[in-house]
């Protein structure tokens, strides 16, 4: 199997330029923030259990989409791709949700 | 007069009017509009024509011109929001008193129930002046009670009551149609509301064939369906007595609490278990698929009559 | 890097650097119209969830916790292995694309076959939405839509994955040794939609399965 | 024009049409300008596909009684319009030919970013058009082009699942166009082309792309629920099982709503470039104009719950969804006035693409206002599915976006075919169709506050008189329609060779042959001054 000669900044070997390190950290980090996520949602917290997986989950994408998905050399226009979704999520979500939870309410105009 | 040439609807109750006023409004609004946007074409394409000036001269764009008319329209476009909503919104509250119609959409048709029992198909006889309280539901798809004449139109939703209301202020024999399209006789499903005399409504309703008014068809049903065996007082109440329910306050288990409006009563019928007053067990059987909209109705309107907070019952 | 002048470059880029950062671009567009496509399913989730509390929290009870986190813990393996797999595409070494591709698709096998377990256990006890619905438990009809959101959110994301399974075979036989030198972004942008895959899992997993767990 | 008579006729370039006639380089083509082709070809086929369905559906109002077809066909036909409108020519057409055709041609690029996923957009598109036109033929769709549940879910009888998927797989060739131009437009551009520097048509294709790729997916899994509801009765909608029928209407309208500026805002391109080019001038506040593309693109997003004002929608948010709708129509008008603005002081022309210019700056203008009477609680509480909603869209999608696209194929036609069309010919049918459009649907805004309801086979007796009117004006349109049909493939015959640029237009595609050669530019353009430089030093036209 031929291994073509890298030309990346002589001196330097491949492995260097393309760290292992940093997506083994990932991957425990992911492992780990599964095992909190489902050892936390046995403990009551009350109305705090939904924020507390949630927020576990959320640290867990941006892991995934800082390391694993290279976000952060994509350049500029990846980033506001990505965050553009986040966005639009945000508004199908609270735009629906506004009139669901506002269907009981009776407006009087005084 | 424009009612005359066919080109403008009848108006027949006092919201028809302040829509009317919002639409000729809004009608000025946009000739003026278009006609500024035509001339302007108009004069310019021909003033600026290639034979009268053949080298065109560049021109610099203007801040202010286009803060201008970007902020005009605004400020026209909010002052027709306010209006639209104060208009939308005062027609929102249900009038404390009037008289209550109890609206069933169904494929191709609309069936229709007076308080003391008439039936109707298609056909809604109102008296003029009164407010007319609908709650409306669906058996099976959306349907939509469009009353032109009144500008009035609300969606009908299957497993949902729709509250609202209008009140003629002129007799006649006005359209009624189903605006949402609901399939194959769409266009059939229509009818008329014929808004009388208050005198020629009590002729009209003693003459119909009185059936059995939903409060008796609904205390009949309770005991039919055997609601009384849990419900009644003084049995071994499996079930919360229900003196008072209407509009009263439930506390659930599993804390929060409710209020026993229509919705909640419909739902304690057909989903049970979704909401167990506090202090009794989930043992009610579900209902759905035994009653029809119409005798949910029946059933609402007889725990009304059950004493308690609920307000005068009506004629 | 393996060695650039080697890579393909399609005739309309000027520069390989134009051609990354624009599969990059093209890539993500594409993955932002696959987040609005999962967005209406976790807004059906979020309406539903808010109007029927309690009987998704006891029909979220039936979900079996241990397959759910042993599944979370498999795709996290796999995002793993995708990674590994660009790493070794960027460094030219077929052989590393090959394998990491075929430990990819392993991890997905296991997750789908956890998954088709886990179906059929919904199909033996009743809780499959349709004719034959039968919950046991006191909440009643609106357990239903939490199963039809379980169904449709898990058997949509189940099918991303059986796609994601196909590329991963098409792209590891053009990797394979002696064939044409393949461009390294191919398994880039497959690895930008593996790693979205898993992605909306992360939300999946706590959403439907760690919801009731601690009443 | 060359004065030479030249007796041989010269040997024609080499050019994307005649390098190669074999099927398979068509079938197998990435060259944005051959798809281009096959894109028109197709969405023209939809279009009278459509045509027919809508003369039909006129033909069948011309009495109160439903006497042409029975109510099932007519559900059927008016739901077909729908769909073969909506989804396989309004959304696609300016974009997909207009958009992939001339965006690498305007960039100074030798292809769009994908050519190959350019290729497989068409291939997805002609497949969901075979699904409907087995629809079509198996007996068609009865729920309407919005298949409301639970109708369409659980009453329906008709081929809802074969439709629904026509029109989910067609939602991919959108997306992957939106895909396909967003990364062109921001990587393929010429050195020297800034963002401001681009013509208005790649900034309104950039915003449509956006909302093709935001929005379309999300009523491809709302047709997914609702397939899945018919075939597992996997209820999500059911009310019977607690669903809400509203939720669909808000995943629906999430996306129908934007879909709308995404048939308009290239048809709003195309307007900028026609009205610069033949007044001899730069568009007159170009970065407003840009600027008011962006803005319809996100706020479009926020007001698709102006449809559901009377489906028992909490009051709130009827009232928050009709204040955003009144803020969304403020770019649209910034780009009217600044359109007429630009006519002042031009030195203005009136070939038919100016003319089918001037008649969208009015018709849109129409159609538009007539949107704030919808978005006003108070009067949408009346006009709501009546025939002012059908007199509305018809405005702004006929009146608006046919009236680009009809203006941008006699523009462009010279660049893309080599000949030129006969002008005379041309503007008797700009004339036709715009007395046709107007008489057929200005009746409907009559109609529609008299009351009449939409999608109705039968009808009242007093609406019969303006339904006369409209089908009288339905077929003066759709005969004026027919008309370019002709004189435009009658000009490959015997049309006279157009040069590279017979309108004197500023733009990258006005510097290369018509027809272009297959790789667009021989060296890569270098831009060094901005859109529509129409200066004075304009030499006196033939």
């Amino acid at each position: 199997m031929n291994q073509p000669a890298t030309t990346s900044s002589p001196g330097e070997p491949a492995s260097a330029s393309y760290p292992l390190r940093p997506y083994l950290l990932v991957f425990f980090g992911l492992m780990g923030l599964t095992a909190l996520t489902t050892t936390v949602a046995y403990v009551d917290l009350g109305f705090l259990n939904t924020t507390v997986a949630l927020a576990i989950a959320g640290v867990k994408a941006l892991l995934v989409v800082l390391i694993f998905m290279h976000v952060p050399h994509s350049g500029k226009i990846v980033w506001a791709l990505a965050s553009a979704g986040l966005l639009f999520l945000i508004i199908l979500f609270l735009l629906t949700m506004n009139d669901y939870v506002t269907r009981a309410m009776v407006m009087g105009w005084e | 007069m424009l009612e005359k040439l066919g080109i403008f609807p009848e108006a027949a109750s006092e919201f028809a009017d302040q829509v009317d006023y919002l639409y000729f409004f809004l009608i000025g609004v946009t000739i003026f509009f278009v006609t500024v946007i035509v001339a302007a074409l108009a004069y310019l394409s021909v003033r600026y024509r290639h034979r009268r000036s053949p080298v065109p001269t560049p021109v610099h764009g203007s801040i202010l011109l286009e803060l201008t008319w970007s902020g005009i329209p605004l400020v026209i476009a909010l002052f027709i929001f306010g209006w639209g909503a104060k208009l939308y919104i005062e027609h929102q509250d249900m009038p404390p008193d009037g008289i209550e119609i109890s609206v069933t959409g169904k494929q191709w048709m609309w069936k229709l129930q007076h308080p003391s029992g008439q039936r109707e198909i298609n056909a809604l006889h109102v008296p003029v002046g009164v407010p007319i309280l609908l709650t409306m539901t669906s058996e099976d798809v959306i349907h939509s009670f469009y009353v032109p004449a009144f500008r009035f139109k609300r969606d009908v939703v299957p497993g949902v009551y729709t509250r609202a209301h209008f009140t003629a202020d002129k007799t006649g024999s006005f359209h009624l149609f189903c605006a949402e399209y609901c399939g194959t006789d769409h266009s059939v499903m229509i009818g008329k509301v014929v808004v009388m005399e208050p005198s020629e409504y009590e002729a009209w309703l003693s003459g119909q064939p009185a059936g059995e008014t939903p409060v008796q068809a609904g205390e009949r049903l309770f005991t039919d369906l055997r609601c009384n065996t849990c419900h009644a007082a003084g049995s071994d109440q499996k079930g919360p007595d229900l003196a008072g329910v209407f509009g009263s306050k439930r506390l659930l288990v599993g804390g929060g609490e409710a209020i026993a409006d229509e919705e909640y009563i419909r739902e304690s019928i057909l989903r049970p278990a979704r909401k167990v007053v506090f202090g009794y067990e989930p043992l009610m059987p579900t209902y759905q698929g035994q009653v029809n909209e119409t005798q949910i109705l029946s059933l609402m309107a007889y725990l009304k009559t059950l004493g308690g907070a609920a307000e005068g019952a009506n004629p | 890097m393996a060695d650039p002048s080697t890579i393909p470059l399609a005739h309309h880029f000027e520069d390989q650097e134009q051609q990354h950062e624009t599969t990059a671009i093209g890539m993500w567009a594409f993955l932002l119209s696959e987040v609005m496509f999962f967005g209406g399913l976790f807004t059906a989730y979020l309406v539903y969830r808010n109007r029927y509390p309690e009987a998704f929290l006891e029909a979220s009870g039936k979900l079996d916790v241990t397959l759910g986190t042993l599944n979370t813990a498999v795709l996290i393996g796999s995002s793993l292995t995708m990674a590994l797999a660009v790493r070794a595409a960027h460094m030219g070494s077929r052989g590393g694309v090959v394998r990491w591709l075929l430990a990819t698709i392993i991890a997905a096998g296991i997750f789908l076959g956890v998954k088709a377990v886990e179906y059929s256990h919904k199909f033996h006890d009743g809780l499959v939405p349709g004719a034959n619905y039968a919950f046991k438990g006191t909440a009643s009809a609106d357990t239903e839509l939490f199963f039809a959101l379980y169904f449709g959110a898990t058997g949509m994301h189940a099918l991303h994955m059986v796609i994601g399974v196909g590329l991963m075979a098409v792209v590891a036989w053009r990797w394979r040794p002696n064939n044409v030198v393949q461009h390294p972004d191919g398994v880039e942008v497959l690895g930008l939609y593996w790693h979205f895959v898993d992605l909306v899992w992360i939300f999946l997993f706590p959403l439907l399965y760690l919801l009731g767990r601690h009443v | 024009m060359n004065p030479l008579t030249v007796t041989a006729v010269p040997k024609p370039k080499r050019n994307f049409w005649n390098h190669d006639f074999s099927v398979k380089s068509w079938l197998l083509t990435e060259d944005h300008k051959r798809i281009g082709i096959l894109y028109l070809l197709s969405i023209t086929l939809f279009f009278f596909l459509g045509g027919v369905m809508a003369v039909l559906i006129r033909l069948e109002l011309l009495t109160p009684a439903g006497d042409l077809v029975q109510a099932e066909t007519y559900n059927k036909l008016f739901t077909m319009h729908g769909v073969v409108m909506v989804f396989f020519f309004l959304l696609p057409s300016i974009p997909a030919v207009f958009g992939n055709f001339l965006l690498p041609l305007m960039l100074g690029a030798r292809d769009l970013a994908f050519p190959k996923l350019n290729l497989l957009s068409w291939y997805i598109y002609m497949v969901g058009g075979v699904f409907t036109l087995f629809v079509v033929f198996k007996g068609g769709v009865d729920t309407g082009w919005t298949f409301y549940t639970p109708y369409s879910s659980t009453y329906a009888n008709s081929h809802v699942i074969a439709a629904a998927l026509g029109i989910f797989i067609t939602g991919f060739s959108s997306i992957l166009t939106g895909v396909n131009f967003i990364a062109t437009i921001h990587k393929m551009r010429a050195p020297g082309l800034t963002w401001f520097r681009l013509p208005l048509f790649v900034w309104s294709h950039y915003a449509t792309s956006l909302i093709m790729v935001l929005g379309t997916p999300v009523v491809a899994i709302t047709i997914v629920l609702v397939a899945l509801e018919r075939l597992f009765r996997l209820g999500v909608f059911d009310p019977e099982l607690g669903g809400d029928p509203l939720l669909f209407q808000h995943l629906f309208w999430f996306y129908s709503h934007p879909a709308v500026y995404i048939m308009i805002l290239p048809g709003m391109g195309v307007i900028s470039e026609i009205i610069a080019c033949f007044s001899r001038k730069r568009i007159f506040g170009y970065r407003f104009v840009a600027f008011s593309s962006m803005a319809i693109a996100a706020l479009g997003f926020l007001v698709w719950g102006h449809h559901m004002f009377t489906t028992g929608q909490s009051v709130f948010a009827s009232l928050v969804f009709s204040l955003l709708t009144f803020l969304v129509a403020i770019p649209s008008a910034i780009k009217v006035f600044n359109w007429t603005a630009t006519l002042y002081k031009g030195s203005i022309s009136f070939s038919t693409p100016m003319l089918y210019a001037l008649g969208f700056i009015g018709l849109f203008a129409i159609g538009g206002l007539t949107g704030l009477f919808l978005g006003c609680l108070g009067l949408d509480i009346h006009v709501h599915d009546t025939y002012f909603i059908v007199a509305h869209f018809h405005y702004v999608m006929v009146g608006g976006m046919v009236m680009a696209f009809l203006g941008a194929i006699h523009f462009w036609w010279p660049k893309m075919t080599g000949f030129m069309y006969s002008e005379f010919l041309a503007k008797i049918a700009a004339a036709i169709i715009f007395v046709g459009f107007n008489m057929t649907f200005f009746p409907q805004f009559v109609l529609g506050y008299l009351g009449m309801p939409r999608r109705y086979h039968v009808y009242p007796e007093e609406f019969q008189v303006l339904n006369v009117l409209s089908t009288a004006g339905a077929s003066i349109l759709g005969f004026g329609f027919l008309l370019p049909a002709f004189y435009l493939i009658y000009s490959l015959k015997a049309g006279r060779r157009a040069g590279p640029d017979p309108w004197q237009a500023k733009g990258l595609e006005w510097t290369v042959d018509s027809p272009p050669h297959p790789h667009n530019f021989e060296t890569v353009p270098v831009v060094t001054e901005g859109a529509y430089e129409y200066g004075p030093e304009e030499v006196k036209r033939g």
